[in-house]
């Protein structure tokens, strides 16, 4: 695994086996779990609530033990109502806590949607920063599950659009644990979307690195083209750089972490050194988060760019019923089919 | 002008008037017809229902706990994606579905498949969302059926306007709107209950109070002193009935229907039941309640009680429960033949339904995977995966 | 087991424990304790405040009436580009504010400006929003007032929130919320008094019912017997006030204030009053209610009905009146000149307090109107417009 | 004013001036008046409601009269919640109606957004089709009239990137008219967004002209460089091309009109036949309309740019304070200095 360079690790003192004492190999679920849990032991004013976080630890088990360990005081259910849970973190906000909420679905964050664009991306500018909102809402995001209707949706691109909130997609457990912590940390407040495909992925994680928000990462190097993802399509993009390595093509793959703010210097460099771009990410493609990067990288590396910079999405259809979602999500071969079209030269200079 | 100002200065609902507040409070004790040891359970307001809808509604008790059964089997079969069953709340599916008329509509959740098949859905139809083939299997307008909803109280707005254009249009459908004591906290429950009250329409809202909304207790959804207590606050009756009382049920639910019909406005019934099972089949409900609570109502099954009343009162013998059983073993027979066999599923139905018209957009986009699929060697109308 | 069936299983929230339920009713008639003629209304359950804090009370409508009469003239003016008067809820504004000790907090709406102001906001302050000089004027923190929030009944539950965190740390802070009777049909104001309910949080919710949201009628909000109706429903006492009677208020809310600070949870208290001014300077209320209503409202007022009070008491006398108008002509003034006065607004404002870090975003925003600026020959201070 | 060649003329006869006896000189505000008016006395399926829309005519008075002249049955004012307004039109859409909702502004549209982003825009695609939702949600948009906080916002984004809602934001009241007609006999739900700064520009309305959706229009003709926007944009742009005009370059101007479905055809050969192109909208940059249309136009004309696509947005922040607005809205001088950006070749071919 990749830890970008920016990432600042706390010495935590070495093991026996030379690792740091902090590394570990966990599913992206445990590394959110513990990341959850070293945040209520570190700081005080860190509260866990939300649908099921308290006796059932989260339909996902994300908020695992976490009441019985820290009590009902730190973590706990919430009645049944999104806008309640949002509204009344924002309140605790005002009074010196961090709350970290649970929403459980995308679709099931939608009715909190005013409190969340009208007060917790505002309230800071609001009051000219004298009232921060250092509140994380935690979403598990996108499909892959064969999940029925309002389970599989991706919604970044209402809270990327949004602003002053800071949006976060983590594609691995070490970034997922990283980055929640910094999430918690950070005096903004953060929609912290959770790759539900990936909870179950595994990875070491060293719980003394500090994520750092804003910053891409270099996934993969690679020098002829760069694919550009977040979350659950990082895995599909390492694939099809793999497939593609194996046809002699090098594909760069940058995972983005940070949807905003966004990391313009990482990306931008990244695409100036190859010359040609795919942006893939499973949200329907128009007006989306993947439509902004293509816009931002053919804007500024338009001098660069040997063919249009392109992207692969989810269709402008709502979300497939299960059945049908290996024909929805965008795979390996689509991105292999993209990276086909951007203007290839044979031996001679010729388009290929 | 004291009046105006002791009270609202404008007139509140037709409901209210003149009549004390406090009849629309519901009573201290649930009503209930028949006791958990099957006998009559006199109640003054309530007459019991006739012996030939007490029969109809044991039918459809023994179908309901069967297609449960057989849902849940085809869960562990890997042939359904997900099941919420009504396992323990079937007297309130069938009640709700028993008490209106053909041209009456039903809204109801993801938890009430079996409500919905009790209207006439096929049960095969009724699947289609939880087996994954599509979001909804079946045509609303041809068994007056909305489709089921997983948005929480959600559907409770539908049903409200669905109601106020019938009224519009001077028709005197009735609509039941279905939901769960978790979603009585939801934003939309309370629009959705005082929409109608203001507009005095035809809707009853049936709360299945089932104890939890996946692992949250009642105590953490409401403090009130029950979920009908709620209905004074929008100037509608609030009625509490036992919710394995399929006898109660069908008086209770069938008097705020018959009150709605005639104009009389909206109602909440709040029915105390228990969900017998997980949340659904991903759920692990051992976290949560103890096994000794889920036991204490496995003693008040809707169906026992009223096979008990029945045989008792002569109604039912063993010649009619045998007959039962099969017909519901026909039932399950062919949902599970109808759940094994896998549909034809077309990629482009993807795009077929998204706007009436397809966008160039869309098309685009079909085309896209249609060549993509060409290429692959994959037959572009799919099958099954 | 008995008692599991028939109520909910679970014990709810501490405060209707064995008393009953429709002690969380309000009475028929809204409490007074001064009637309209200025004479003693005396309430076996509300003693008369005391003689002090009616005398700051007065000050307190007074200022507020003058507050009210020149913002509106600010509007007239252009220095306000809207204001929403609380002309007639004054008793309302100040009470809100009395009843409050100096740690607790206060939530207000809009029309709260007044009732900002009494609890220290400058009146400058309290106007930067109508102003339009930023979106609020002044730091929470100091005075322990929240924003003044637009978004109806959003800021309830912010107001929970608040109130869930001070108890989490064992503070005994109390918090009241303001929201007007339109405010009482959106789904946050149900989902703010569900939260503190169940949660058992010193939150007081106090309704001003004036009849009105914007052109809509109370008629059309509510078919409920009453606002104060709907706390049952939630488990918490549900009281009504006469809203033109500072008194009552006072020892309405007061109580409430107190059974919250000592543990007795939330409470909903709906105040009668009237907006006897169009809903801002933008709105035509000749559209949607005859003057013969307002006329009859003004025969009400809450001032002049404390002022004959007093005066009857001797508590007030002429020079009494001439020194606090001379107070509230200070205030007047004041505010008139801070708003006569142009701000000094810097354009970079917009970038600086988005985050609590400019991101490389909007630093890239703000150099290129900066650079726009520049180029356009405009002190990049900017200035008044 | 221009009219798309595809918009549809109902013959209507003509008056003794000559002109269609069905055209009329009126504001937005008028034309939207009208358009509800005929739509209502044309269909009895169409019902309109709201906050405030009855007696009082709406706070913009867009539904001025229509109570008094058609009833308490077809105009009507609802309680104080956007959920239940949204979804009692979801309610009545099922059973036959065709209800036009009334949003008091952007904000205070978000408390419905559950409403439509899960049913209002997923009813048709849910049932194949058996239900359709024909409804209409109008929302008074954008800013420019000095309006506090939650009244200028403009949030078209969140409904663009919404797969099944039609996004309409007209710049004329000719377009108000029609597109409004077009929107309420539409089997599928149209957000319709009216620019508040529009309400009272005035033009010429024939009312027997239908307007059909997903067209853009060429609002003015000209060969330089192609600016795209909707809604209050237009004028600006317009502006823009003037000023320009007067300074030797000919600008051509594109209404969008329709956001979803997006007109390809239109903006495509636009660009294509100029070479330079600037989308201009007021909403926030980031993940919006505007950099889809970037990216569109990017991908759809890049062999054909001789300069990268430029956006003129709001900034990523909240909407501006009054005061602070001119600071914050694209105007003229703004969209010219981003035409200035675009390579231009002085007569050596050099770039200037
Ligand atoms: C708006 C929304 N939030 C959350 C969920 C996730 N969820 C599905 S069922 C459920 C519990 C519902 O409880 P209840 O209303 O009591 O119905 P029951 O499942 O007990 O029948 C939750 C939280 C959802 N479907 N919709
Ligand atoms: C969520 C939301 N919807 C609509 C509006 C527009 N609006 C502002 S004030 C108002 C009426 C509010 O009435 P009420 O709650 O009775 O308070 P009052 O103005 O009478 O004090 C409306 C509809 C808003 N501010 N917020
Ligand atoms: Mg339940
Ligand atoms: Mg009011």
């Amino acid at each position: 695994m990749t830890i970008a360079h920016d990432d600042v690790r706390q010495d935590a003192g070495p093991s026996d086996d030379g690792r740091p004492a902090a590394v570990a190999t966990m599913t992206m679920a445990a590394a959110l779990n513990r990341a959850l849990a070293d945040a209520i032991e570190s700081d005080p004013a860190v509260v866990v609530f939300g649908e099921d976080v308290g006796a059932l630890g989260g339909v996902f088990r994300i908020t695992d033990g976490l009441t019985e360990r820290f009590g009902e005081d730190r973590c706990f259910d919430t009645p049944l109502a999104e806008s309640g849970i949002v509204g009344t973190a924002v309140g605790m906000a005002m009074n010196g806590m961090r709350p970290v909420v649970e929403l459980q679905f995308d679709a099931f964050a939608l009715p909190a949607f005013e409190q969340i664009v009208s007060h917790v991306a505002k309230m800071g500018n609001r009051t000219r920063g004298a009232v921060r909102m250092p509140l994380v809402i935690r979403i598990p995001t996108g499909g892959g599950i064969g999940g029925v209707e309002h389970h599989c949706d991706s919604s970044e691109a209402y809270y990327a659009h949004t602003p002053g909130l800071t949006v976060v997609c983590p594609s691995t457990p070490q970034d997922a644990y990283s980055l929640l912590r910094a999430a918690i940390a950070s005096p903004d407040p953060v929609i912290f979307l959770e790759p539900k495909k990936l909870y179950w992925s595994t990875g070491e994680v060293d719980t003394s690195i500090v994520g750092r928000i804003g910053s891409a990462r270099i996934a993969r190097a690679g020098t002829d083209v760069t694919l550009i993802a977040y979350g659950s399509s990082v895995a599909t993009c390492l694939e099809a750089a793999e497939i593609a390595a194996s046809e002699g093509r090098s594909v760069q793959v940058i995972d983005v972490r940070t949807l905003t703010p966004f990391d313009d210097a990482t990306v931008t460099a990244a695409v100036r050194s190859t010359g040609r771009a795919v942006v893939v990410a499973e949200a329907p493609g128009f007006a989306s988060v993947a439509s902004e990067i293509q816009s931002r990288v053919f804007e500024r590396c338009f001098e660069h760019l040997e063919a249009p910079v392109r992207k692969v999405t989810g269709f402008d259809t709502p979300f497939a019923p299960p059945k049908f979602e290996h024909w929805y999500l965008p795979d390996a071969d689509r991105v292999l089919d993209a990276i086909d079209t951007l203007h290839w030269l044979d031996e001679h200079g010729d388009e290929a | 002008m004291q009046h105006t100002m002791l009270q609202p200065a404008h007139p509140h609902g037709p409901d209210p008037h003149g009549a004390d507040p406090r009849d629309l409070l519901p009573r201290d004790e649930p009503v209930r017809l028949i006791d958990e040891a099957g006998a009559v359970h006199a109640d003054e307001g309530y007459p019991m229902p006739s012996a030939d809808l007490l029969r109809r509604a044991y039918r459809g008790l023994v179908e309901a706990r069967r297609i449960n059964d057989q849902a849940n089997a085809l869960v562990r079969q890997g042939r359904l994606a997900v099941y919420p069953s009504s396992h323990g709340q079937e007297a309130c599916q069938i009640a709700a579905a028993l008490v209106l008329g053909a041209g009456d509509w039903l809204f109801p959740t993801y938890r009430d498949s079996v409500a919905v098949i009790a209207r006439g859905v096929s049960p095969a139809d009724a699947m289609v969302l939880l087996k994954g083939d599509w979001h909804s299997g079946y045509d609303p307008h041809e068994h007056h059926v909305a489709p089921q909803t997983t948005p929480l109280a959600t559907q409770l707005l539908h049903a409200v306007g669905f109601a106020q254009a019938a009224k519009h249009r001077g028709e005197d459908t009735v609509v039941l709107a279905m939901c769960g004591d978790g979603s009585t906290s939801e934003g939309d429950f309370h629009e959705a209950l005082n929409f109608a009250a203001v507009f005095h329409l035809p809707v009853v809202f049936f709360v299945q109070n089932n104890e939890y909304a996946i692992s949250v207790p009642l105590s953490r959804q409401t403090a009130a002193p029950s979920l009908a207590h709620k209905a004074i606050g929008y100037g509608m009756p609030g009625r509490r009935v036992d919710g394995n009382d399929v006898a109660a049920l069908l008086a209770v639910l069938g008097e705020a229907v018959d009150r709605a019909r005639a104009g009389g406005g909206p109602a909440l019934i709040e029915a105390h039941t228990y969900r017998m099972q997980a949340h659904t089949n991903a759920d692990d409900d051992t976290r949560y309640r103890e096994r000794a609570e889920v036991q204490a109502w496995a003693e008040r099954d809707p169906l026992t009680r009223l096979r008990t009343h029945l045989t008792a009162r002569g109604l039912l013998d063993a010649a009619g429960e045998q007959e039962l059983a099969e017909g519901a073993e026909t039932i399950a027979t062919a949902l599970r033949e109808a759940l094994n066999a896998d549909a034809d599923l077309d990629p482009e139905d993807l795009f077929r339904f998204v706007r009436s018209t397809r966008s160039p957009q869309l098309q685009e986009q079909w085309h896209r995977l249609r060549d993509e699929l060409e290429r692959a060697g994959t037959a572009v109308e799919g099958g099954p995966r």
